[in-house]
Formats: structure tokens, sequence, C-alpha cells
């Protein structure tokens, strides 16, 4: 059969033919995780640092002497930006590569496409990647920040440093939609006035006549919730005419793919931003995570909050088959859900198990020299909103996305 | 009153990128009745020339107006030599080549500059009308494709090569009954055609993030105007990106800017519906 | 002729047969079905273009509005058989409206390009800018760039509780392939088909002649969409997703590339095109080597200059050499005519 | 007297300030055979357009059959009945001799009949060595025969021709005449043509175009005798 397909198209062999053997030929007691990212198109700058943490990750495990005394092996699967591809390739880690576990998805939208077909087909599923919040469903678990997490401490702290009249500008998409409508919830929880909101497509880079938009409603805050590449020129566009200086920025998304590296200091100055993780972070922890990255890929140029969350995420589920003794499904779903807890770059990430998303420390930063500075630092940060709308443990076949409505 | 100015300077930075967009297209269209779909990645690579030859600490202005021009012009004459003129009079043949070139370049940025995006600031400090900020790099974008129309129209209608220029997009064959071969002249249309898509693209680049798929954003907006201008070459850009650039700054405005998009779009098939053989077939007949 | 025509019925069904049973011991059927409903998109164009001489730029419109069409009908109804249809007739709707509008515009090639593109340009900036929860139609949310996820696949018609998958959604992937091809090969070798051929090769002729040809391309137009759309369907059932990069350039951009891989003015070609180059994008998109978006240019370039007649042909050829058939030369494609004066 | 099968009302072709036909008024009356005739620019090929539908006239009206045809397009004007060849050798170059001909054929009969049809025009016209050969690989003279052919297989009650004759051998010529001769049994003959050997040749009814108007209209060897006539065309040829 090897044959066969080999000779089919053999100039291209050499470089699948490792991924067409068939799953016997293989070590026979490895233990598979299955990775679905970005690390080519227009996303890449999220899943290319998200792609070398997962390696670090299973390169630590396997040094630690494996899993369970097995190997973990990783099949990766490069989605190039594309939606289409994450079913496609998600379809195939389930039945072909049968995989134990799959870590992945970028953006809202991957992990929307991919979250149904692993949960047809029992294989446990782990988004590392903040988001908007509110999915149920026990076949998944998330430790990325969400908005109760994230944007209900940055707005009240950005609003006092700047005013209480407020313009949104979201990607165009269920995160960006979702964000909105938190960050409108508290802007006015904290008595405030959301003056504008605006919804960009992913490839829109051009945003003068927005800019000039947001001028006629004079806001004393811009929150920006803009996602990738096109939306980066938002940014430079933004303070090439001068308006960094005249009304303040914050965003639940600048920095996440490294973008105040990309942008100049005199661009990115003053910017806020709320994470779970910054590289300036200084606990022994964190400075051993750099140590080892840097070890295996020469500098931490690339560590960014997602590429820590997924290495977080991995280390979290490698944990859970600890417990379980088994990579069994629901054998490690038990597991995790007894509050299971590891420490990391990123300090403690406890799951809690009535909504498989993770209590964590948040860290208002602002924007410093392409630098993120902490100013605030506030520990253990349960997933409210996602509590208010699920619980699995009295409802363990939910499967809804909630959203929050007004 | 303040806003009346930033609106008009911003439906004037409108009209002046889609000129500059479409600039190199319809030359190359002008005169070869060819459309290069590569035109959007001849952009792209005039920003990186920019990017790579401020990283080296040239000057951008030295950069965007010199440099990023000739490389582009350059590459151009070899994909020409390569590729396009063993095609010529086969039309959607040198389409689809223009095609598979614009891929393999995406490709090559993609291996070369890598996937992320990057850019240079603009140079220019916005500056201030009333209690408006305006991005100052819009001015210098107006002047630019101002200069450029101007240019063209110069070389046109004052000299030689002008000519031969206009006779060639009257009728191929008039060019060679002056005596002058088909192939030179088409090979010097397509490097100066690329040369202006450099231009273009490097001109642009401290505005958008660059990224190798970016052209793709381009290509089609030139290509829409090109058409919709019709026959004449200053003329008709000039008309098809005033006419365009009115009605997405308008909607932009007003809805937002995606359906500014969208209303672009829609005009262009309106017009075209209308108009089949594009503006300046129907008005400014026999302008250059 | 009709007697011919029987018998190569029979040839392309027995050889479609056999084809779709030895397929899968070469590659996996999860592929194979993916392959056959490019194929079944490459088809459709190959019978506008190759056949008809229109040049559609946009036909991954009809292939998406199909996808769409088949996941919004299946959330609305909770079965398939009904959107199945629908994802046949929306877009051959909407290919009739457009075509209309651009054939009895008297729109020349290079315009046609522009309109078809531009169209489906407007379709992917719409749909995807419906991320909020103000799109829907019926149940369904249009979910802008995130596509549709979770709406019914595949079911035996009347039995919503039969899906198809896997193995069996390769085998009616593949029956549907040959039915669609057998249609086409009838359809060519009828008189609207055989007139259609006249029309790409002379418009103004066979306008001369008196038939009305922008009815006849409005119509082929038509057709054309109807099997992008029912290829839409199959993508979306396959896939379990429709996302706006159905809709994209890069999509219309391959449909072409695999039309002219294939060769253009045979039936085979455009779904050989497809096969062979959604396999390499497949293969290419597991490793990080070179570029696939390079391949794909490099391939396209390298066709347009040394093999502009695409592989059917040649392999066509280097079969009769083998067999000693004599049959008739393939065609050359044809490079579009100066346009017609205006006044 | 035969029924008038071709009329045009004062027909009128502008093109910006240019008047390429002015006020032409011609009756062509069922198996007529009828040569149009002028120098350069007289405007009788944009007549010829107006008649097939390839132009629309600025003004004034066409009747054919008595039916008001002006404006319609070419595909309408040909279903009435009316064979068109064109003076630029227009055909379906990649298919053959025979596929050619029974699209012709195919417009007013079935599939089978049009085939009938299209072997006895091939029969006809002498074509049957190359029947199955692709018009792109035929000599001019040939192209122009398989053109002929069409008009002939959609039995047109009027044939409209414009410069049949052009670019052929004598010989060429010659069989040409009597296929159209041949029409004229069953079509009237409207023919827009320079040689003036052809003509002859044929002894028409003439119609002289000169300036876009009509000069003269008479029998050719009357038409050739007319001083006026020689002034203006011929004794510029000569």
């Amino acid at each position: 059969m090897t044959l066969n397909r080999r000779s089919f198209l053999a100039s291209t062999a050499a470089a699948t033919g490792a991924l067409m053997m068939p799953a016997i030929a293989r070590a026979q007691d490895a233990i598979r995780v299955g990775t679905v990212l970005d690390v080519s198109g227009i996303f890449d700058a999220y899943g290319t640092p998200m792609d070398m943490a997962q390696r670090l990750a299973v390169q630590e495990i396997n040094d630690a002497g494996g899993l369970l005394d097995r190997p973990v092996e990783l099949v990766s699967y490069d989605t190039q930006s594309d939606m289409a591809l994450y079913t496609q390739y998600a379809q195939r880690l389930v039945r072909q590569d049968n995989v134990d576990v799959v870590h992945g998805g970028i953006l809202s939208a991957s992990r929307e496409a991919i979250r149904q077909t692993l949960r047809r087909a029992n294989t446990l599923y782990f988004y590392n990647v903040q988001y908007e919040g509110g999915v149920c469903d026990r076949n998944a678990f998330f430790n990325g920040v969400t908005p109760a997490q994230q944007a209900e401490v940055l707005v009240p702290w950005a609003m006092s440093r700047s005013g209480p009249r407020v313009y949104i500008l979201a990607a165009d998409y269920n995160y960006g939609q979702i964000t909105a409508r938190w960050l409108q919830k508290y802007i006015a929880d904290n008595d405030g006035e959301t003056v504008g909101v605006d919804f960009f497509p992913l490839d829109v880079a051009d945003f003068g006549s927005t800019i000039a938009r947001i001028q006629t409603e004079s806001p004393d805050l811009v929150i920006a919730p803009l996602v990738g590449g096109a939306h980066l020129s938002f940014f430079r566009q933004w303070a090439a005419a001068g308006m960094n200086d005249r009304i303040p920025l914050a965003s639940t998304t600048m920095g996440v793919g490294n973008e105040h590296k990309v942008l100049t200091p005199e661009e990115g100055n003053g910017m806020m931003v709320a994470y779970n993780y910054s590289q300036e972070l200084d606990t022994p922890l964190n400075n051993a995570f750099k140590e080892r990255w840097v070890a295996a890929y020469g500098d931490t140029d690339a560590i960014h909050e997602i590429a820590v969350s997924h290495y977080m995420g991995l280390h979290l589920w490698a944990e859970g088959v600890r417990a379980a003794g088994s990579v069994d499904r629901d054998a490690v779903i038990e597991a995790m859900e007894g509050g299971l807890s590891v420490e990391g770059p990123s300090g403690v990430m406890t799951i809690d198990p009535q909504t498989h998303h993770a209590t964590l420390d948040v860290h208002l930063m602002e924007v410093r020299d392409q630098k993120m500075e902490v100013a605030e630092s506030l520990s253990q940060r349960p997933p409210v909103d996602t509590q208010a709308v699920c619980n699995l443990t009295e409802n363990p076949d939910d499967n809804t996305q909630y959203e929050i409505e007004f | 009153m303040d806003l009346a100015v930033v609106i008009l300077v911003e439906v004037l930075y409108a009209i002046a990128s889609l000129v500059l967009i479409s600039a190199g297209l319809a030359v190359v269209f002008g005169m070869m009745k060819v459309i290069n779909l590569a035109h959007g990645e001849f952009m792209v690579l005039g920003g990186y020339a920019t990017i790579t030859a401020v990283g080296l600490g040239v000057n951008i202005f030295v950069a965007m107006l010199i440099i990023a021009p000739l490389v582009v012009g350059l590459f151009g004459l070899i994909v020409e030599r390569l590729v396009f003129r063993h095609l010529y009079g086969r039309m959607i043949d040198t389409m689809l080549a223009s095609w598979g070139l614009s891929l393999m370049m995406i490709g090559a940025f993609k291996m070369i500059f890598g996937n992320t995006t990057t850019g240079v600031s603009g140079p220019i400090p916005g500056f201030a009308v009333g209690n408006y900020q305006i991005n100052g790099y819009n001015f210098f974008i107006i002047v630019v494709s101002v200069v450029l129309l101007l240019a063209i129209l110069a070389v046109l209608r004052g000299t030689r090569a002008g000519l031969v220029a206009r006779g060639a997009m009257q009728r191929a064959d008039m060019a060679s009954a002056l005596g002058h071969s088909p192939d030179r002249i088409y090979m010097t249309t397509f490097a100066i055609g690329a040369a202006l898509s450099g231009l273009a693209g490097a001109v642009l680049a401290p505005l958008v993030g660059l990224v190798p798929t970016a052209g793709a954003a381009f290509i089609a907006k030139a290509f829409i105007t090109v058409i919709a201008g019709g026959p004449s070459l200053v003329a008709g850009l000039a008309s098809a990106a005033a006419s365009f650039g009115l009605v997405n700054q308008f909607f932009s405005f007003l809805v937002s800017p995606v359906v500014g998009d969208v209303a672009l779009l829609v005009a262009a098939v309106v017009l075209l519906r209308l108009m089949p053989r594009g503006i300046t077939s129907r008005f400014l007949r026999g302008k250059l | 002729m009709r007697h011919g025509t029987g018998r190569e019925t029979a040839v392309i069904v027995i050889a479609g047969v056999v084809l779709a049973l030895v397929m899968p011991l070469l590659i996996d059927t999860h592929v194979l079905t993916l392959i056959i409903a490019h194929g079944l998109l490459a088809l459709s164009l190959g019978l506008i273009w190759g056949f008809g001489g229109v040049l559609c730029f946009g036909q991954a419109a009809f292939f998406g509005l199909g996808a769409y069409t088949f996941a919004i009908a299946g959330i609305n109804l909770g079965e398939s058989t009904v959107p199945v249809i629908l994802a046949v007739l929306v877009p051959a709707a909407f290919a009739l409206a457009l075509g209309a509008m651009m054939f009895y515009g008297r729109l020349g090639d290079v315009y046609l390009a522009v309109i078809t593109l531009v169209v489906t340009l407007i379709l992917y900036r719409w749909i995807n800018s419906t991320a909020g929860p103000d799109y829907v139609i019926g149940s369904a949310r249009l979910g802008g760039y995130n596509g549709i996820p979770g709406f019914p696949i595949l079911n035996v018609p009347g039995r919503p509780d039969l899906m198809i998958w896997g193995e069996t959604l390769y085998h009616v992937a593949a029956a549907t392939l040959l039915i669609v091809f057998v249609l086409v090969t009838w359809l060519l070798r009828s008189s609207f088909g055989r007139i259609a051929v006249g029309i790409r090769e002379n418009e103004e002729r066979v306008s001369l002649l008196g038939f009305d040809i922008r009815a006849r391309k409005t119509i082929l137009f038509a057709i054309g969409a109807a099997i992008a759309g029912l290829a839409g369907a199959l993508y979306a059932t396959w896939a379990e997703v429709v996302t706006p990069s159905l809709f994209s350039l890069q999509q219309s951009a391959e449909i072409i590339i695999w039309c002219i891989v294939g060769g253009l003015g045979t039936r085979f070609g455009p779904i050989l095109g497809a096969s062979v180059l959604a396999y390499l994008k497949f293969s290419l998109g597991q490793q990080n080597l070179v570029d696939n978006m390079f391949v794909l240019g490099l391939v396209l370039v390298l066709f347009v200059l040394f093999l502009p007649r695409g592989l059917a042909p040649e392999l066509a050829r280097g079969w009769q050499r083998i067999a000693g058939v004599q049959r008739k030369p393939a065609r050359r494609r044809r490079a579009p005519k100066a346009e017609a004066h205006d006044g | 007297m035969a029924e008038t099968v071709l009329e045009t009302d004062r027909l009128t072709m502008r093109f910006g300030g240019v008047v390429a036909v002015d006020t032409v008024s011609l009756t062509v009356r069922a198996r007529e055979l009828r040569c149009l005739i002028g120098p350069n620019g007289a405007g009788k090929s944009t007549c010829f357009k107006c008649l097939c539908g390839l132009l629309t006239p600025t003004d004034g009206r066409v009747f054919l059959r008595g039916q008001d045809t002006t404006g319609w397009e070419p595909h309408q004007i040909a279903a009435l009945g009316v064979g068109i060849k064109m003076q630029v050798s227009s055909v379906m170059d990649g298919l053959s001799v025979h596929e050619n001909i029974w699209m012709a054929a195919r417009r007013h009969c079935d599939t089978d009949a049009a085939r009938r049809k299209a072997d006895e025009v091939i029969e006809r016209l002498r074509l049957g060595a190359i029947a199955r050969t692709a018009l792109g690989r035929l000599a001019h003279g040939e192209r122009q025969k398989v053109e002929l052919g069409l008009v002939m297989a959609a039995d047109p009650w009027l044939v409209l021709l414009d410069e049949p004759a052009a670019g052929m051998t004598a010989e060429e010529v010659e069989r040409m005449g009597e296929i159209i001769r041949e029409m004229t049994q069953s079509a009237a003959v409207v023919i827009v043509e320079h040689d003036m050997q052809f003509i002859r040749s044929l002894a028409s009814t003439v119609t002289v175009f000169h300036r876009g108007r009509v000069l003269m209209e008479d029998h050719v060897d009357r038409v050739m005798a007319d001083p006026v006539v020689r002034d203006v065309y011929l004794g510029k040829q000569a």
C-alpha cells in the first residue's frame, strides 16, 4: 500500500511519505498528540510560536520519561490560515492518525469548525487560546483568558486612565462580535458610554475613513479587539495621523501575536492590554522557561501569550493523563474535573470542573518600548462569564456556545 | 466645516490611491491589451524592496521613489523576456501565465520574507485641521499620483516615444510601420508598467501592513479601474478612479469601509453594464 | 450517431466504475471524495469554458453558493434531499440572471472576466461580513468569517436519520460524478452542445445562422453553475463546514488552473487536472519545504508555456500512438477574437 | 410581378457627423439577383450591415417580406430565412465542413434532417473529399465555398452576400457565379461587389452607390455605359 502511493506521486513522496505510512508502522506504544495550527498564512504570527511551544512542551514531557512510561509523539498539521482545512485535518487526525488528544485551533472560527468533529469522534480537545468565552462542551478544555477575566479588569483600568466615552473597533467574526458585546457591558457597568462600534473583516487594511469617523465622536478611549496582519495597519495609521497622542488605545488582542514588537516604540507606546502572560514577568518559572526556549530556538523573540498558554495546555493535559493513569478520554476528563492544576511560566492554572475553563492570573500591562510592562497583577481569576451559563457537572451533555445578551 | 475638509482629503486620497494602484496595470493594458494579473504582487515586491532598503539604512524617500521602481522594473524586464514575450497575441494565455507568476511570487515572498506582517512607519507626521487629525501621508500620496498622471501625459504628448506609444495604442501594426520593433516596445512597456507598480507598492507600504498575499486586494481594484476607464489612458484612469473613489468613500463614511468596498464593486458592475467599453468610450473620447 | 453515443456511454460507465473501485486502493477515500468534489467543479468550468468559450473568473461563486445553500437549507429543513436540489437550483438561477445581464449586454471577453470576478468579490465580501447576530436565514446564522459549521450532512432521501458519510459518501460522490459526466457527454452530443461549440468557434457566424447566442450562452452558463452548485453541496457534506473562502479568488484561480493543466475542450481533462493538483495541494499542505502557492504558480506558468493544451490531449495522443487509433486532432485553445468594432 | 422580399424606406446611417447611408430606398423582389456597387466608402457595406442587423440604422426602416425588421438582432433576421455571408470569411474554424453545414441546417430542421441536408449541400458544392476536415486547415477558396454552403443549407428565400468573389481564382469565381445563379431558383440574392468582371458575368440589375446615396439603378450593361457612373466610379478604377 505504501509502495503504491509512493509510485503514484513519486515527486512528493520524499516530503509526504512519512505521513502516508500506515499507523501500524510507527512506534506501537507512543501516545499520540494531534495538533492543528496556522503555521503559514495570515495568522502564522500566532501559529508559528505556538508550534514552537508545543514542540518544547512535548520534548520536556519526553525528557522527563514520557507519560505512563510511553513516549509522546506529536502529529501536527499546518492549516495555512484556511478555516476549511481545519475540519479536513481534524477528520484526518481522528480517522487516520487515531490520536489520543487534539490541541489547537487559534481563531474562534477554527475552534468552532473542529469542535463538533472531535466531539462526534469522542476525541478529547484542548483549545489553548484566549477567546470570547461561553463554550460549554464536556469534551473540550479551555485555558485562555475570557472576557470576565480580561475585559472586566481592562475596561475600568483603561477608563480610569482616560475617560468614560469609549469607541470600539472589533474584528468581524465571532470573537470580535461577542467580545464587543462584553466590552459594552463592562463599559456600562463602569458608568461609561459606548459612543460607537465598528466591525472589520480580517482583510480590511485601510482605516482612513474610520479614523476620521472616530474623531467625529471624539471619544476618551478606543478599545480595539482587532485580529491578524491586516488589522495591524490600524495601529500604524492611527499613529501616522498623530492620534496616539490624543486618544488612548486599549486592546484585548494587540500583542498576542507580538504586534508590539512589529510596531515602532512611537506607534505602540501607551497602549493598554491585559493578558495572562508577559515575557517581562520576573518569576523563577518564567525565567527558567525562557532559558529552555533560548536553548531550543536561540532567542526569546517569538514567545507570546498564546504560545505560552498552548504550552501550558499541553502540560495540563499531561498532568490529567498522569492523574488518570490512562489516555482514555473519560478517565482523563474525570481526572481533570478533579480541580487539576499546574504551575508554569504564566503562574498557576487550575481547571474549573463546572465549565472546563481555567482559573488563572491576569496582568494589566502597558506597552512601553516594544515591551509589555506589568502595571498590576490580579491573581487567580475564575471564568465567571462562562460559569454564569454553563454547568457541566449538572448538564454534562451540553454542547452550546452561549453568547452574552443584553 | 473641519469635518468637510477631512472628508475631502480622504476622498482625494482614495482617488489618488486608486490612480496609483492602477497606473502600472493601465500602461500595460493600454499598450499591449494584456491584463497583468501579477500586478498586485509587483506592488508587494515594491513594498518589500522599500522595507529592505530602509532596513539597510537608505533614506525612505529614496527607497520608495527610486529603488523600488528600479527593482520592480528590472524584475518586470526579466519575466517579460523569460515568459511573456512567448505569449503575445495569446491574450488569455498571457493572463493565465501572469496569474501563475502571481502565485509564484506570493509563494516566494512567503519563503523569503516570512508570512508576518511587516511595514515601515510613515515618514510624514499627522497634522491638525481644526479639531481633527489627518494622516499627513495622505497628502504625499495625492501629490505623487498627480505628478504621476502629469508625467504620463507629458511623455505621451511631448516625446517621440510617446508618439510611438500612442500609435501602438491605436493599432499594434502602427508602431512597426513607424519603424519600431513591437518586440522592443512591448519589452519597454512591460518594464515601465512594472516600475509603476513597484512605485505604487512602495508608496503605499508605510500605510498598509505588508503580507505576501496583500497583492490580491490591489489587483481587483486596479483591474476594475482600468477596465472601467476604457480606451484612453490618462483620462480613463482619472475618471474611473474619481468615480470609484467617490463612491467608496461616500459609503465608507456613511456606513463602513466594507460597505464602501462593496459599493465600489457594485458601481463597477453597473458602470460596465451601462458602458460596456468603459467611461472614455462614451465621454472624453479621443483624449489621451 | 445515436448508436455511437450509446456505446460511448457504456465505455464511460464501465471505465468510471472500474476507476471508482480501484482508486481507494491507492488513495484514502476521504481524500478521494474531496478530489471528486473538485473534479465536478472543474468539469463545470471545463464545460462552459472549454466547450462554450465562456471564461468565467468566478466559478467559485457558484460553488460557494451551492455549499451555502446546502448548509442553510439543511439547518432549516433538518434533512438533505431538498437542500441538494436547492444547491443545484439556486446557483443556476443566479447564473441565469447574471448571464442574461452579461450576454444580453454584449460584453466582450475581458469585460466578462471582470464582471464575474467582481461579482465573486462582492459575494465574498458580503458573506465575510455577516458575523453579526442579525444575519440569519430561517434558523441558520450566516456566521461571516466563521462560516457555518454543524449543519445536517447528506442523508438517505426520506430518512434524515441515515447519514451518508465515510466510504458510503465516497461511493455516492463517485456515482454523482459519473452521472454528471454522462449527462455532460449527452449534452455535448446534442444539437445544443454542438451549437455551443460553434459559438465558441465563431459567435458572429452562429448568430448569422439564426441562432440566439445570447440565450444559448446564458443557458450554458446556468448549466455550468448548476454543476458547480452540486459540487458545492458535495464539498459541504464532506467538509462539514462552509466558509467564505469557498467564494475566494484563490478558489476561482484554482479551478481555472485545473482546466488548463488537465486540458480544455475535453471532458476528462479538467477532472484529471483537478485530481492531480488537488492531491498535490493536499500533500504539499503537510510539508514546509516548498510553499504550495509557489508550486501551483510554477505549474501554471510551465503549462501555459510548454503544454498549453493540457495533459489530457497529450495523454490521448500518447495512447493513440500506442494503440494506433486514428482520431480527430485535439483543438488548440483559442485566443479570443478581437472585439467587434463599435460603430 | 413577383412579391417584394426586401424593401428599405429612406434608410439612413450616421456615424457622428458622417452620413454613411443617406435616405436609401431599395426594393428587391423574389428570386431577383441584385448587385450593390460603388467606390470605397460609398455606403454599400454599411447599408448591407443594416440589412442583416449588424448595425441599427439611425433613421428609416427595413422590411423583409413585409415585416418591419428595423433594429432586429442578426439572429432574428437570419431566423426568418435570410442567408448571410460577410465580407471576411467567417466560419467555425475548429469544426469540420460537415459540422459547419449541419449547424446551418439545424436551425430549421431536426438533427437527422440536418445531417441529410448537410450531405446534400456538400454533394452539390462538390466538397465530399474534405467533408471531415476542419475548416482551419482549408484554403481560402474552399472556405468561401463552405460559407456559401452554410447559406444554402438554411434554405433561404433571401441571400445577402458581401464580396463573395474576393480573393478567388478565376476558376473559382466562375463556379461561384454558377452557384449564385442556382440560388436564384429559390431565393432573391443581394450581392455587394467590387469585381466588375464578376458582376457583368452575373448580368443582373445593379444599384450604384455614391456618397451614401443611390446614384442609379439599372441593368448592368446600361449602368456600365452611363457616363456619370463611369465618372464617379469606373473612371477612377481604370
